[in-house]
């Protein structure tokens, strides 16, 4: 692997509380973020997660542990290498943060004024970024005046506004509707690909990682409990956490009206069972479930399913019923053809 | 029994220290208060909240009693502070030349006092019916163009090197180290009408603390404090 | 400095800390409500009353633009009723008390104008009534900033209260301004000089730790 | 249908800007929200969703038009008598909006303190709260020592306090992750069914809409574009707006890695032809494709899809691959039995 | 009211405008880089320098508690380098400026204190010096604070000028007390005090005016 462009060494963080008491917000966290990469933090509210981001640039500092960005030592930097750090790195806040007294243009100037640049060739590249975001009617509006979505695109194009080598993400799409998301999303992967640009980011949204995040880290509680390739974690969830995120992204959730009725073992000779098919790699491009009706005649029932791509590649589980006795047959064949199977109960 | 006098700051304050010693021994406590203001000691008379003040002149007194009206009476001379003019630059009056800057007293009576003491050695002349609280706007013949300024009175020697001359009460040049003897190039005239009183509401003139307070301020230990204080810069009147 | 000084600076220093401690308290009695109505009363605000408002800006203005002195001539008649004397100590309270009012009553107004009118909006969409939003909200939202101005105030009368010595007030900065200034004794007015700086010092430093004691935003100085 | 709970009647809402120019940010709403009924409201940032739930309680008020909430008409309501219907709505902010002064607790108190409520009914019904958002650690916690998601549930367990008849939620979900989602979905789900609450709820998750909305309405620019029955909107989208959001949430789109060969026409006789099958209601749960393979021999290679349940209503739409020459057929047979088909492209 | 006053009343008013706007400009060009300063040295602020801190804490404070009348003794020899003289209405801009420029100062502190956290963090997060996050965020921010905290001082100081009279300064206040007060002229006393209200009335409402220009923050009068 590449030199990683962020890493973070044994960080732990705690606030002290009244008393004697504290708060452990991070706990022993090693992690790499790869250069040039998009890599995705999910975790429970409260994790850890924008605690972590804040250790990049140096707004927290670790109780114990080190950040090394571009192989910098964020906290043993001199104020002034700090500085020149963090006119490397962008970032959006989960809470916007604009300055309530410039306007849109004006706060998306505002990091290029900091970085010294000439006045000459701010005011086109702020055009540029507003057009970027589709803020042009709201350019000479002040944040007072603009719409929560409209914030937080603001916040957008300032934390990309110098050009940053990395870029800070703090949940900068929840606010925002899915097209939105979608330009905005789009927007980052190209700057990703054009510019190798590194991104890490925090999202809640299951869907942005799977679309444009190469890898995953996912937090628990202050500690990181998985992390590795979007693909590699998406399609095996080893912690429970993951895998209950991924419920909702990858729609294996058994529809209630089968729910209701579903038992565990098969009411009548006549029941169907209820099959969750995982579909890994290549494999979900085969017409398997076709084949399997047309090759072995077993009528197959899909009830639920999502058929995702993960990092270009497909991925995704059916939820499908199919008549109870011919069951281990099916499997067998699936299995054959290297679909992974479960078995989740019986409906009469 | 006990009464409340009103003094100001400085010599009126200082003597009736000593007034207050030789009283308590004949069985009259004096509790002074010290007001940085002219006024209001004889609004506070008035409205009773004192019994006998002690800080003004007849003039004084008489004009207050004109513009407000006050029912106050004056029982007994205190002391004369004669005003003198000291400059650090001039030797006579003479020698005040086109334009010089002379500084008075800010408040009518002092300022008044120092714009008689000009005219008295003929620098100036004020307009007629002015009494004896004249003001600069007052003035109708001023040959050298004399430019007055009117500063607070205990400021007036500490702005000595700023003007040419300055007309200052005796118990601040005495207090600020200048020697009246000396340094004054103009003096008041030991006749001055500007002999101090103490002043009581109308009514107590006869009242048994009122001869007290008066028979202990002439005692012979406060005229030798006087003289050992002040050392002829502020003269007993009585 | 001679001996007997210690015992009247003592004294003025006890007078100054009793007038200032009570017209401060009385003087924030009066300006706290006054404050929030004259923040909270312009055109559209939560108690809308633009003409009272203005009025009591007006006498507010004037209040604090009159010069001390004519403003305790004015309310003599006041200060009689209040404290049965026109002169002293205590009764010097009373001007001391009108001048603290408005100041402190401009003090509370802006803090409470700072606060974010999404909270104000938070209270409203509860129902909230005007004065539940003072109560709840505002006061206790503008804490902080409220004893700050507080501390800002008693500093400022500190210095002011040396102008009672007109009526008889006394106090440190009398005691400073009449031995000191007008009897040249400039060994008392350093030392009345220094205790009022050490007053202020612990005013100062009180105030700053009960504002931040109340102060529950996120810190400004975490990290560099 | 019953009485409405909230009715916006005519509304038009326009900001003045500098000059004579205005920012109309609603035009002429018309839209009932049901009694009982979770309805969800959609649309791009700035379309006016903020403007027009901040109408329901009166902390915006219309330019022209009328909102009548519970009967009352709330721009005409006397102060005391808005008071009461405010004291009847509780609302959940998008900036959450939370008093710095007090702990978590303390701002859930409130708005049963300015309620009047007994002081001794406050505390058990405040750790009630806390317990269902989950912040019982942080219950003495001060806002500045949360984190975004853990702020968001102290403003929802806050709208809930006082247990109003209509509970109005801007972006509630929006800075949680999945699992807290759900589980605050469920909450308002069942407090709803329970209880009989009415809630206007504003999100960018469509998912949040298909779980647990009934009725939905499609903001746009200002204007309602389409509102009526989550099942009818999201099965039969009609603004392009709408297509465009759902296209995430049924899991339409076209796989990269097939979009890239795709083309308008077959490029040779043995191309496949990309095909979208919609399913609705019942059909969905016949194993149409299945059928089609053992009954015509045509081979269905399952691209991507999604299969969801709407209103507990099946839908969905699967994206398939099948021979370019049984397409007629194929087509014919699937429509015949009531599911829809389009053709989306050709791959080689 | 004889009509020689008017032209004595014009000039005083004259005097007035020309010591408080000079005193509060001079007085702002200290106050305001001496009130950034304050606020952001704190320990662990922007520009981390407690012991500063803490030393012009005490100045700023021994300025505004200083009795006024001794501030003018103390710093006569201060006043005759700049002004020529330590006397007249030009001298006693200096004095006035000592007086305004800690209190102006602590004002600017004040709303400086009150930017939100948030913003400084962003700021710090692009990679801003000290110095830009105090110009670029700091004090626009703060401008509306800012500006009403100058309009407090302005008032203040207009009531403060009346005591340059000690050093002949002159102005209203002045006139109002030595010709309304002393003299007793009710009718100069009167006008006098008419006069400093339509001054302070003007300098509030132009205050208010300007700051609620720079105010961009959402207004807190939208519906009841
Ligand atoms: N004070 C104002 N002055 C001018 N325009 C305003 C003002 N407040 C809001 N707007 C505009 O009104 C429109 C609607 O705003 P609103 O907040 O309702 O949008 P929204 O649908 O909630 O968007 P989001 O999803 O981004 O929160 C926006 O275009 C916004 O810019
Ligand atoms: N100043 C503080 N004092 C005490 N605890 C704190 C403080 N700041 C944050 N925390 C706690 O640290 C933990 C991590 O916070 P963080 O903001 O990193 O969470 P997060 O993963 O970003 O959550 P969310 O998704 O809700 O934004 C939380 O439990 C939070 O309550
Ligand atoms: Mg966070
Ligand atoms: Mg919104």
């Amino acid at each position: 692997m590449t030199e990683p462009a962020i890493s973070f060494q044994g960080v732990t963080r705690r606030y002290p509380q009244k008393g004697d008491s504290e708060v452990v917000a991070l706990h022993d966290i090693w992690l790499d973020v790869p250069k040039g990469a998009i890599t995705g933090i999910i975790g429970r509210s409260g994790a850890g997660k924008s605690t972590l981001l804040r250790m990049v640039n140096g707004l927290e500092r670790p109780s114990t542990g080190k950040v090394i960005v571009n192989d910098h030592d964020v906290g043993a930097a001199s104020t002034a290498s700090l500085r020149r750090i963090r006119r490397e790195v962008g970032m959006i806040f989960q809470h916007f943060n604009l300055l309530a007294s410039r306007t849109v243009a004006e706060n998306i100037a505002l990091p290029l004024e900091i970085a010294g640049e000439d006045s000459g060739k701010i005011a086109p590249r702020v055009t540029e970024l507003i057009e970027r975001v589709g803020l042009t009617e709201q350019a000479d509006r002040y944040p007072a005046e603009l719409s929560g979505g409209q914030k937080q695109r603001v916040g957008i194009a300032r934390a990309l506004a110098t050009g940053p080598r990395v870029l800070l993400s703090d949940e900068a799409t929840s606010a925002l509707d899915p097209d939105t998301t979608r330009q905005v999303l789009e927007l980052l992967h190209s700057i990703n690909r054009e510019l190798g640009l590194t991104i890490l980011l925090i999202t809640h949204e299951m869907a942005v990682v799977r679309d444009i995040c190469t890898q995953v880290a996912v937090i628990e509680a202050g500690r990181i409990v998985e992390a590795g390739d979007t693909y590699e974690v998406f399609s095996k969830p080893a912690h429970p956490t993951t895998r209950s995120f991924l419920t909702g992204v990858t729609g294996v959730a058994v529809p209630q009206f089968v729910a209701h009725r579903m038992q565990e073992t098969p009411p009548s000779p006549t029941a169907e069972a209820v099959v969750q098919i995982t579909f890994i790699g290549n494999h979900a491009t085969d017409p398997m479930l076709a084949r399997l009706t047309s090759e072995r005649g077993v009528s197959v029932n899909i009830l639920a399913g999502a058929i995702e791509e993960i990092g270009t590649k497909p991925f995704g589980s059916l939820i499908v019923a199919l008549p109870a006795p011919r069951l281990e047959e099916s499997r067998r064949f699936l299995e054959e053809h290297g679909l992974l199977t479960e078995v989740l109960g019986y409906v009469g | 029994e006990e009464i409340k006098v009103g003094v100001s700051p400085g010599e009126h304050g200082e003597i009736m220290e000593e007034v207050a010693k030789i009283a308590e021994a004949k069985g009259l406590t004096i509790d002074i208060i010290e007001f940085t203001d002219y006024v209001v000691p004889n609004q506070a008379l008035a409205d009773g909240d004192l019994q006998a003040n002690s800080f003004q002149h007849q003039p004084y007194l008489d004009n207050q009693i004109k513009d407000r009206g006050f029912d106050l009476v004056a029982i007994g001379k205190t002391i004369t502070t004669p005003m003198g003019a000291y400059s650090e630059k001039l030797k006579s009056l003479d020698e005040l030349a086109e334009g010089a800057q002379v500084a008075i007293p800010n408040d009518p009576t002092n300022g008044g006092r120092a714009l008689l003491l000009l005219q008295d050695k003929g620098v100036i002349k004020l307009a007629d019916g002015t009494g004896l609280t004249p003001s600069p706007l007052d003035v109708t013949e001023n040959p050298k163009n004399l430019k007055f300024m009117e500063l607070d009175a205990a400021q007036l020697p500490r702005a000595l090197a700023d003007v040419d001359i300055a007309i200052i009460n005796t118990n601040y040049a005495l207090d600020a180290g200048l020697n009246p003897n000396e340094d004054a190039i103009a003096m008041e005239k030991a006749d001055s009408p500007y002999a101090n009183i103490i002043v009581v509401r109308k009514g107590d003139e006869e009242a048994p603390w009122a001869k007290q307070l008066v028979e202990a301020y002439h005692d012979p230990a406060v005229k030798k404090f006087i003289e050992e204080r002040y050392q002829g810069a502020v003269i007993p009147a009585w | 400095m001679s001996a007997n000084l210690i015992p009247i600076l003592w004294q003025a220093t006890l007078q100054t800390l009793y007038m200032v401690t009570t017209s401060t308290l009385i003087g924030t009695l009066i300006g706290l409500p006054l404050g929030v109505f004259l923040a909270t009363s312009r055109r559209g605000e939560l108690l809308s009353a633009p003409w009272l408002n203005s009025l009591l800006g007006l006498i507010v203005n004037a209040a604090r633009s009159t010069p001390f002195i004519i403003l305790v001539v004015a309310i003599t008649p006041l200060t009689q009723l209040i404290a049965g004397t026109s002169i002293g100590t205590t009764a010097s309270i009373v001007p001391l008390t009108i001048a603290a009012a408005p100041f402190i009553a401009r003090l509370i107004e802006t803090a409470i104008r700072e606060i974010d009118a999404g909270l104000i909006e938070a209270a409203r969409a509860m129902g909230a009534t005007p004065v539940q939003i003072i109560r709840k909200v505002l006061i206790p939202e503008a804490l902080p900033g409220i004893i700050l101005g507080l501390t800002l105030a008693v500093v400022s009368l500190i210095g002011y209260s040396a102008m009672v010595g007109a009526v008889g007030g006394k106090g440190l900065g009398d005691l400073g301004i009449r031995y000191g200034y007008q009897r040249f004794m400039p060994e008392v007015m350093l030392t009345v000089v220094i205790i009022l700086i050490v007053l202020v010092q612990l005013v100062q430093s009180v105030g700053e730790w009960i504002a931040s004691r109340f102060d529950k935003r996120a810190p400004r100085n975490r990290g560099r």
